[in-house]
């Protein structure tokens, strides 16, 4: 088997041992905790908006390989990027995820994602999957969550006018 | 285009002889023959695939699960399923009915499930024309939670009476459960009638396609029931695989079955919470091999085209009504009219008990069925101990319903 | 003479390769490969008898139900059943032990069941080493009439703590339910002590015997339980076939389970009777296709000889452990002894996360599996997330354990 | 197909055609209704013991050829016959219907089974076992009430000595 046959790309071996964005924020628009029942795989997750934008995130976790570096790789790829893109990328690398080891991608998606494209093997393992998805879901709540608190605070500003 | 020769040779078994004759298997609603297609799909899964789904995360694991799930795919696809999560995968055609009887009366002690309970003051409506095991599922329903189990009559030509069904399902009925295509008459009955009288009172419907899945295009969404069920073995697919189709938001909703490995989100000692459907109502290790084969023998269907079965079967069937209703002291149990009837044909003949008519016509070769075939009340309706039938599938030819003809004639000479 | 080499060449499948490499399958516990001979017998019961069981009068009819009843006879000769009655087709385990489990909550609304009745008062007692299988079933029974749930708890080793038998199990108990041999942690636990102390108090005994069945002669009277189950995919058989058996006496008084074709005695709209044991509880066309095949891999165990497929397995897990705890940061999870234990081994690896040992030995050609092995209160127990698990079956080879040791220690190379 | 091959051997349809000891007894010591709930035959049989012999027995029934020939046979058989030589015949006919088409009967076995030799071939058809046995198992039953109600009249008549 040639090393690029196998799940555990290099990238993902350097993630797993070096998670980076890894350490709970002290000042944070949502927090989630995600947890895949069957492996126990956890991550608990807080993000920090700003002008539209991820302005920060971290994370703290347990779990496999596959799910802690999966979510450092996409901490890496969506910190400083806007919720539209970040949540634009969830999408791609969802779909990746989903294409049970055929992907259908343009180069320009394939760029988009990065380091991430490394789980392309991952896509071929049912079982699996959710481990690689773990980390990304839980961003695509957090921002979800601290997009919608900040309607409801903004909503609230404007009925107090 | 539709060639009946082509396809008997992929059915190996039609190559058999019985008796020192030719097999003429006019059987099939009691079950299929099986393509080759679906023989070798088994046992390219146990040579090449096998090993548990779901849990393993080893190649051969993966594989099986790819291949499990596709073939869930597969089911969805052929019945017009919005969701693939809707389809369910049972033993048979009666755990796929039990499995919604059994989730109704569980629900009587799951908090959060109140609308799904049935108890005294409802009633549970079939028909007269179920088979068993969509009758018996709910008789024992209405035993264990105190409800009222009621049926809509039959008529003298084997059809529902229409001026019951307003009648006896009324604004206390919980589920209606009917037969889509009754394996005792033939009956094909008016789906969008009965439902849409459940629907009126706001009952739960139920619907056996046991017998019309195999022999004509089933579209769930057309079909506008709750939940829908049918077996594999009767589908051209293996023993011991059947699907319950249900509306993703009902499954999501009620109460799980049987307990087990696969159908948990996590247990603990003090509690379990359940995964979401299909999996929710799939304990345990999964027909593996059979859900696969299922999906082999809806791909080969699939590629003949279910309307074209459809046609095929309807030539046969207004062909056998004609030539069997020219025999003498012969009489047809179920519709005498090609319209709205399945090709599956209960006879009786005068002064011969159905079992030694099949058992003589199988001395010539010819299998059919004898006997009240999981239907009693239909044959305590029309007061007959028994029928013969003879059921016709994509294999059936117009020179065996001729050699089903003459075989009957030939045991009235020896009666005589 | 038991010769490994000669068993491999049975089965196909170990003939593949995975990843580039020859697969080294350790993974049996989870399902077991099928030998040629099951293979063979599910093609030809497809190609030459292939039709509806009980039902028909015709040859090929009465072939199948000929080759389904002869399975039945293998079965009981397998487990060495006073009575072929006493043996129930299932789908798998899990449905064998849901039968139980719902027919006693039935015994709630049957006339004439008050023997099986469970409620408020009575308890249910399981272990905390149960598959999902054998513990949701009882949870859910408990739910559903009031019963107490309980469980005997496990040591450090893997063993049950003997003085909690005598403590939990008590005078209210109505149910004792145990696995023989542990899926999670390879234990076999001590039956004559568990029966023994049930039936002290008057309690019904079930055991799941899903992991014991293939690799150690299985003897339903020398167990005394009442209830036994275990599924066909584990012992060398096909998918979607399971076994339970019963005192003839307990099946012939118990309420049905599920309600259907073939398990009536007559139907009626007004009532129906219910056919005796087996039959009773199995409604449907049944998996005929497989539980034939599984009558041939019992055939095939038989020839074997049940003591040698032991003594074999019992030289592979002596090995396997003494080879497994040489390696450094590796804890075996279960018994560290081969007494009164399968072949069936859980660790975990220090830093390293189940999942990852087990997708990487995969990448090495070897199939094990990680998880919680549907056992998650035994990983609660122990306070981890999951176990790397391997398990062997007549065709391991010890070179299959040394594949399995030196693939572990590279895994800890990459992630050192 | 040769006509031996058949199951319907002529003795059967003769005996369908032309049954033997049909009718209702008015003078009987037990009556039993017996049915075949698969198939719905049925067999209304009344005995008549006298001396330890089957005195007379008559049947009335509707069924498939095989249940309603095979009664006739049976009857044939048995009537005038001690009650054990017929429960004797019985055994001999169930395990007959039990060979699933390969009986292991002696020389004197088939001459004591006489006609009921005829219905070898239905232990093929383990669906129509029953039919063949359902007069036999209808004998059975009565002459057991039979025997019983003649004991409890004895014992009644000893007791009230
Ligand atoms: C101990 C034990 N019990 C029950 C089961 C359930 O068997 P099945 O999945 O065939 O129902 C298994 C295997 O999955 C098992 O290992
Ligand atoms: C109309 C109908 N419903 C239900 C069934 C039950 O199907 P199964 O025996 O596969 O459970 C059958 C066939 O036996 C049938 O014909």
């Amino acid at each position: 088997m040639s090393v690029t046959d196998s799940m555990y790309q290099q990238i993902i071996l350097d993630h797993y041992k070096h998670p980076n964005n890894r350490g709970e924020l002290s000042q944070f628009d949502a927090e989630v905790h995600h947890v895949n029942p069957t492996c126990g795989d956890e991550v608990t997750l807080r993000v920090r908006l700003a002008d539209g934008e991820i302005a920060e995130l971290g994370w703290v976790g347990e779990g496999c390989s596959i799910s802690q570096a999966s979510t450092s790789v996409m901490s890496d790829l969506v910190v400083g990027s806007s919720v539209s893109d970040a949540l634009e990328l969830q999408e791609k690398f969802l779909q990746l995820m989903q294409s049970q080891g055929h992907p259908d991608l343009s180069e320009e998606e394939i760029d988009a994602l990065d380091d991430a494209i490394a789980f392309e093997g991952v896509s071929q393992y049912p079982a699996r999957v959710k481990c690689a998805l773990l980390g990304w879901m839980a961003m695509k709540s957090a921002v979800a969550e601290a997009t919608a608190s900040a309607e409801s605070r903004s909503a609230s500003t404007q009925a107090g006018e | 285009m539709f060639d009946v020769e082509v396809i008997r040779k992929d059915f190996p078994i039609l190559s058999r002889h019985v008796h020192g004759v030719p097999l003429v298997y006019l059987d099939s609603a009691n079950t299929s023959q099986k393509p080759q297609a679906v023989l070798d799909t088994l046992n390219d899964y146990y040579v090449n695939h096998n090993a548990n789904v779901a849990r393993a995360v080893h190649t051969l694991g993966s594989e099986a699960t790819l291949l499990f799930e596709q073939a869930r795919d597969k089911v969805a696809a052929f019945i017009n399923a919005p969701r693939r999560e809707e389809v369910v995968f049972t033993k048979n055609s009666s755990e796929a009915l039990n499995l919604v009887a059994y989730s109704l009366s569980n629900a009587s002690t799951t908090p959060g499930a109140e609308r799904f309970r049935v108890g005294p003051g409802d009633n549970i409506v079939v028909t007269e024309m179920e088979h068993h095991s969509n009758l018996v599922p709910w008789q024992l329903l209405a035993q264990r939670t105190g409800a009222e189990f009621r049926y809509i009559p039959i008529d003298e030509q084997g059809r529902l009476v229409d001026s019951a069904i307003d009648e006896r399902v009324d604004e206390h009925t919980k589920v209606l459960a009917f037969v889509h295509q009754s394996n005792a008459l033939g009956t094909v009955n008016d789906v969008a009638r009965l439902v849409g009288r459940a629907k009126a009172v706001g009952a739960l419907t139920v619907i056996d396609a046991s017998q019309s899945a195999p022999h004509r295009p089933l579209d769930v969404q057309a079909l506008g029931a709750d939940f829908v069920a049918f077996t594999g073995h009767k589908l051209y697919g293996p023993t011991g695989v059947g699907v319950l189709w249900g509306r993703y938001e009902l499954l999501a909703a009620m109460p799980p079955f049987l307990g087990g490995g696969e159908m948990i989100e996590t247990v603990d000692m003090s509690g379990t919470t359940f995964a979401a459907p299909p999996h929710r109502f799939e304990a345990g290790t999964p027909m593996i091999a059979e859900a696969i084969g299922l999906g082999a023998a809806i791909d080969y269907l699939t590629a003949i085209g279910m309307d074209n079965v459809q046609a095929h079967e309807a030539e046969l069937t207004t062909y056998a009504l004609q030539e069997l209703m020219k025999v003498p002291d012969l009489k047809i149990i179920g519709p005498e009219s090609p319209l709205d009837r399945g090709a599956t044909i209960s006879f009786t003949i005068k002064g011969i008990h159905p079992h030694d008519v099949s058992q003589l016509l199988d001395e010539f070769g010819i299998a059919v069925r004898a006997g009240h075939h999981c239907a009693r009340p239909v044959c305590v309706r029309y007061g007959i101990a028994a029928t013969t039938r003879a059921s016709f599938g994509i294999y059936t030819t117009t020179a065996e319903i001729d050699a089903l003809v003459a075989g009957v004639i030939k045991v009235q000479e020896m009666f005589g």
